[in-house]
């Protein structure tokens, strides 16, 4: 019975890389690794290119460039999950970030965020249930000087309040109501 | 001379550590003549008394009846000593914070209707069942505590310990293994 | 290698260039309070239980990383510090589940341990009564979460002593745990060789060996140190 | 490249000037109210009115006043001028431009009106700045490097390699007083000689653009308008420590920086300004950049070097400090963007003129962002001890709509409140550090009456429990205790006792804790505490059943430090 236990396998790698071999995506990600030597400290970098080309880090992503880069799993999980730019789900059509930095959060940033979290019900970090959404917070985006600030599809959008914002989303939500 | 007024009290808790106390065997002659119980589970008294010098809490705050109680005790009693973990941490009966705030009625349900073998039905006697609270809390959240003695329970050398320093007149001062948590 | 002459506690020592000030106070019998550190791998000062106070410098120290230095003054028992300790242990004792009385590692906990060395007997900070999970999944361990206190020790026996690198950290702040590979279930992890280091090296019962219930949690410490100075040295030291 | 290279590239530059400059500010702040609308349509409207040959339109970066972008400013060239630089050509600031204005806006230069509002450029907000790090912003074309050339780029460190031993060098940096502008203030010419005095072959130069300090802009305005500068400033430092290689370490909220960072190494490697044998000397430089993924810790140094090693960004403990074992255990010398934006301008016009700015401690200029409850929002540079008055009150202009400033935030989440009644404070390192404060890397952060100071210590911990790496535990669970003491305060729950547990905390976490992030962390509750104590002790309820006086907080026995005999009756065995 220990010997069953023992000899169990677990391998999910070569399902893994006969799927990659089909994505175009991963060529892409594999030839940027390239460009860093399979350098094993070139792993932020990979991580954001894996980012940039399939929008959010699965298992299979980060097992991928774990082998690729010749690095335990756990490693690569834990960088992954350490950075706040990193995201192992999914996110909606559309993004909201309300920036919660100093600035705009004594001009009332909180008001926004709550306005939208009630207008979506969904709260900060979430991602409406048709997926056309996700709201997110930033910690400051450096545009504090045109405060509060609000990202709405990577468009820094200046001097907003609860109603801009709500204005901003219409289109955005509410299709199922 | 007079013998000190002492009571014991039980809230949330198993009773283990009065069990414990009652293992001080012998040695509760001796206290008999020294202290004077005038309040505790122990005994037959009803209403919480005033004036009394050193209170000994067994349990956690993790009910309104729980939590009347202990105001009641701080206001009357001079010495508050939390007796035993879940009294001092709140222990055991704190494992359901876990699950969230405000679960008293998933717990019960749990336990009276899911875990029932016969009969289940969550137990509802208005002004008899008390309520839970949101939030099971060691009785220093709730007043302050004078004196803590851990343990799961106590052992009753520990608390033979205890008592000999009060009646003595030092500060119950445990040390080392003796505050050991368990 | 050249000796450094300092005090500890007002007790005149020397110690080797290369001590660490953890490692010259026990070599001249004064202990120092430790939970990150373990013999064997190396440190990260990551506890703060054994800062000290060296004259001359502001800031309290690690005893654990921080090397001897010749005439220094270091004093480990100061009212601070001892405040500082107790703290250190309430709030980690409030931050995640350590409920002694039902623990597979009751009586054998270093948690638990110091705690009452540090005359801990009750902590004021509210509990944080986080949830966290049970992983039962593998053959022989387990591993909960609940008693973690993210000391890395099993990060860094299962990285630098058997060199597997199964164990990680992920997330960040309270919410960090400890992971296996890609934060799986341990069971079904590929690169763990089930060699039970990173359980010898818990602290506390956040790894055990399956089955042991109650209080019956005990490891063999000195396996880790036996190992890693047969490697280093070539001493085999049974 | 040799130097007559330089003069070349700079002289074509002012051949090709044109009568006139619409300088367009292309800095993200205006850019987020599209600014580069209003750039496309102002070269449309030139060409339309068919002025090209008299006329360009120079997309530039930070025009400071960002809460009136997008900015356009129009000059008239005088001859033999270089730039607009001097104030006489400096000409009409126009303020919140739509691209509808451009056609009215070209139309001034034949002698037409225009209804867009118009700035003051003589306003204090802009006459009591001094600039140095931002000399050349709002004026050159942060996208090209010729633009930079122009301005005396890259002439001081043409003159470093051909003039200065690195030993001299370092002794300049050490005679001009420069101290660090990241936050600690330490003197950036001693560290400079601690890595140079290092023996090692391999050595790195990281500049730290991880400006994570919620509002503080300061960097990345830097980096946006002149990033020539900072290059030029680590190629400088890379030389008098005898490294080969350098890293910039810049946040991933930045796009624009990095893109901008981008072009200008790849420019500057171009020109051979970085890379092997600069100025045809043996000094090899390249700089590479690393993009950070959202973590705030990684403003701390060690943390920052375990990133840039592409691992979790924990902080390690110091010593080893970075200049004896930091990147990949080599000695390494770290200093912030604005530091290295200092470099070349000292370089150029010698240590004693910069050391003749400033004050006794703390000399040169230091760049501040200025935002919150405040008129004019925005970027400025003023001399080290100008009062804080004189920046919040006559240059921005106070709180907005007749309101009263009750309060300076400086230093971010690791910095402390400055009340109203100490605006008279010059602000300087040690000054801001007697108020419980710190410089921090530069946010100013303006808030009015209606600001509840409790509110913000809790906005600040809230900051610091979620950046926390979680490697220590004063600071990993310290920040979630204060977090917690401070939400019960604000509801209206706590009492006397948790403010001491509270205040106990915060002085435990500052001390023990391991990195900066933890040992800064309480300084917010601190200072509210010190100059807002009533905000706090209004918020208490009666503690009926507190601790007796004596007992100091009910830690075990040791602490309550009192006996049970002298408590009424409780009697002892001998009564």
């Amino acid at each position: 019975m220990i010997a069953t236990l023992f000899n169990a396998k677990h391998d999910r790698l070569p399902k893994i890389l006969e799927h990659a071999s089909g994505d175009k995506r991963f060529k892409i990600l594999e030839a940027h690794m390239k460009k860093h030597q399979f350098r094993q400290d070139a792993l932020i970098e990979v991580l954001h290119k894996a980012q940039e080309l399939f929008g959010y880090l699965e298992d299979d992503l980060l097992l991928f460039i774990a082998c690729k880069l010749k690095l335990p799993a756990s490693r690569v999980y834990g960088v992954a999950t350490f950075y706040h730019f990193f995201t192992l789900k999914p996110n909606g059509r559309h993004t909201c970030v309300v920036c919660l930095g100093t600035a705009c959060y004594v001009k009332g940033a909180a008001k926004i965020l709550a306005a939208v979290e009630e207008r979506t019900k969904v709260k900060a970090g979430e991602t409406t249930p048709d997926n056309e959404l996700s709201l997110l917070t930033a910690r400051c985006i450096g545009a504090c000087g045109i405060a509060p600030a609000v990202v709405y599809d990577g468009t820094v959008t200046p001097r907003q309040t609860p109603e801009t914002a709500l204005d901003h989303l219409k289109g955005w939500i509410g299709h199922g109501d | 001379m007079d013998r000190l007024r002492v009571s014991t009290v039980w809230l949330g808790g198993c009773a283990g550590c009065h069990m414990s106390f009652l293992d001080l065997d012998e040695v509760l002659i001796e206290l008999a003549a020294r202290i004077e119980l005038v309040y505790s589970p122990l005994i037959d008294v009803k209403e919480y008394p005033e004036n009394v010098d050193l209170c000994l809490v067994e349990g956690a705050v993790c009910n309104e009846d729980n939590l009347d109680m202990i105001h009641k005790i701080r206001a009357r009693t001079k010495v508050l000593v939390s007796f035993g973990d879940c009294a001092v941490t709140a222990n055991v009966p704190a494992i359901r914070n876990q699950l969230g705030l405000k679960n008293g009625e998933s717990v019960l349900q749990r336990a009276y209707v899911e875990g029932a073998q016969a009969m289940g039905g969550l137990p509802q006697e208005p002004g008899i069942v008390p309520a839970l609270l949101d939030r099971v809390m060691p009785v220093h959240e709730v007043v302050y505590v004078d004196y803590f003695v851990p343990g799961c329970p106590p052992p009753a050398d520990h608390i033979q310990a205890v008592m000999n320093q009060v009646l003595s007149g030092a500060e119950p001062r445990l040390q080392g293994a003796q505050l050991k948590f368990g | 290698m050249a000796a450094k002459t300092l005090t500890i506690d007002g007790k005149q020592i020397s110690a080797d260039e290369c001590a660490t000030i953890l490692e010259a106070a026990a070599d001249a019998g004064i202990t120092i309070p430790t939970l990150c550190h373990l013999e064997g791998v190396y440190d990260v000062g990551a506890c703060r239980l054994c800062l000290v106070e060296v004259t001359g410098i502001s800031k309290l120290l690690p005893a654990c990383t921080t090397k001897v230095a010749e005439g220094m003054e270091i004093r480990t028992d100061t009212e601070r510090l001892i405040r500082y300790r107790r703290m250190t242990l309430e709030l980690l004792l409030a931050e995640r589940n350590h409920v002694c009385a039902v623990c597979v590692a009751n009586g054998h906990c270093e948690l638990q341990t110091l705690a009452f060395n540090q005359g801990v007997d009750h902590v004021r900070y509210e509990y944080c009564f986080p949830k966290w999970e049970v992983d039962n999944s593998h053959a022989l361990f387990g591993m909960d979460h609940n008693r973690c206190l993210l000391c890395t020790r099993c990060v860094r026996v299962c990285w630098h002593i058997e060199g597997a690198g199964t164990k990680n950290v992920s997330g960040r702040g309270a919410k960090a745990r400890i992971i296996s590979d890609l934060n799986q279930p341990w069971g079904t992890s590929d690169t763990c060789t089930k060699c039970g280091k990173c359980v010898m090296a818990c602290p506390t019962g956040a790894l055990f060996y399956k089955g042991s219930t109650n209080s019956e949690m005990e490891r063999d410490r000195d396996k880790l140190e036996f190992i890693v100075t047969a490697r280093e040295k070539k001493q085999w030291i049974a | 490249m040799v130097i007559d290279d330089l003069t070349e590239i700079a002289d074509k530059e002012r051949a090709a000037r044109k009568r006139y400059t619409i300088r367009c500010c292309m800095a993200a702040g205006c850019m987020s109210s599209n600014s580069k609308g209003v750039k496309e349509a102002l070269e449309d409207a030139v060409n339309q009115a068919g002025l090209q040959q008299m006329v360009e339109v120079r997309g530039v970066g930070c025009m400071k006043l960002c809460c009136q972008g997008p900015l356009v400013q129009i000059d008239s060239a005088t001859a033999g001028a270089t730039f607009a630089l001097e104030s006489n050509e400096v000409g009409p600031l126009y303020q919140k431009v739509t691209p509808e204005d451009a056609n009215s806006l070209v139309s001034t230069l034949k002698g037409g009106q225009t209804p867009v509002q118009r700035g003051d450029p003589r306003h204090p907000f802009f006459s009591a700045q001094l600039s140095i790090v931002l000399a050349n912003s709002g004026f050159i074309d942060p996208e090209r490097i010729e633009s930079y050339i122009t301005a005396e780029g890259y002439q001081a460190l043409h003159d470093v390699l051909r003039e200065l031993t690195p030993k001299d060098l370092i002794e300049r940096i050490i005679k001009s007083g420069l101290r660090g502008r990241g936050g600690a203030g330490y003197p950036t010419g001693l560290k400079w000689a601690t890595v140079g005095k290092a023996a090692s072959q391999q050595k790195y130069v990281i500049c730290n653009a991880d400006e994570g300090d919620p509002g503080a802009f300061m960097d990345r305005s830097v980096l946006e308008s002149d990033p020539h500068s900072v290059l030029e400033g680590m190629a400088i430092a890379a030389y008098a420590v005898g490294a080969n290689q350098g890293f910039i370490y810049v946040r991933a909220e930045y796009p624009l920086a990095i893109a901008r960072l981008h072009a200008a190494i790849k420019q500057a490697k171009k020109y051979g300004l970085l890379g092997s044998g600069i100025f045809e000397s043996p000094f090899n430089f390249n700089i590479d950049l690393r993009i950070g993924a959202g973590a705030f810790v990684c403003g701390e140094e060690t943390a920052l070097m375990a990133s840039v090693e592409g691992k979790r960004g924990t902080p390690r403990p110091r010593p080893p400090f970075p200049a004896e074992s930091g990147l990949y255990n080599s000695p390494t010398l770290i200093n912030n963007v604005e530091t290295f934006a200092n470099v070349a301008p000292i370089v150029r016009k010698g240590a004693e003129w910069f050391a003749g700015i400033g004050t006794e401690k703390s000399k040169g200029t230091k760049v501040f962002a200025l935002a919150g409850k405040i008129t004019n929002t925005g970027l400025i540079e003023v001399p080290m001890g100008t009062a804080l008055r004189k920046i919040v009150e006559e240059m921005g202009g106070g709180a907005p709509d007749g309101g009263k400033i009750k309060a300076v935030q400086t230093g971010g989440p690791s910095g402390g409140c400055i009340p109203a009644e100490e605006l008279d404070t010059p602000v300087d390192y040690d000054s801001l550090t007697k108020l419980g404060s710190i410089m921090g890397s530069g946010g100013m952060i303006v808030m009015d009456e209606t600001t509840k100071m409790v509110d913000v210590a809790r906005f600040f911990m809230e900051f610091c429990m979620d950046e926390s790496c979680g490697k220590c535990v004063p600071c990993r669970a310290g920040t979630a205790q204060m977090h917690q003491l401070l939400n019960k305060i604000l509801a209206g729950n706590a009492t006397t006792r948790d403010l001491q547990k509270l205040e106990e905390l915060c002085y435990m976490v500052k001390n023990t804790s391991l990195c900066g992030l933890g040992q800064t962390a309480p300084n917010p509750v601190l200072s509210t505490l010190r100059f807002f104590r009533k905000e706090y002790t209004d918020l208490l309820m009666p503690d009926a059943f507190g601790p007796r006086p004596n007992a100091v907080n009910g830690t075990g026995h040791a602490a309550a430090g009192r006996n049970l005999a002298p408590t009424e009756g409780v009697p002892s065995s001998g009564k």
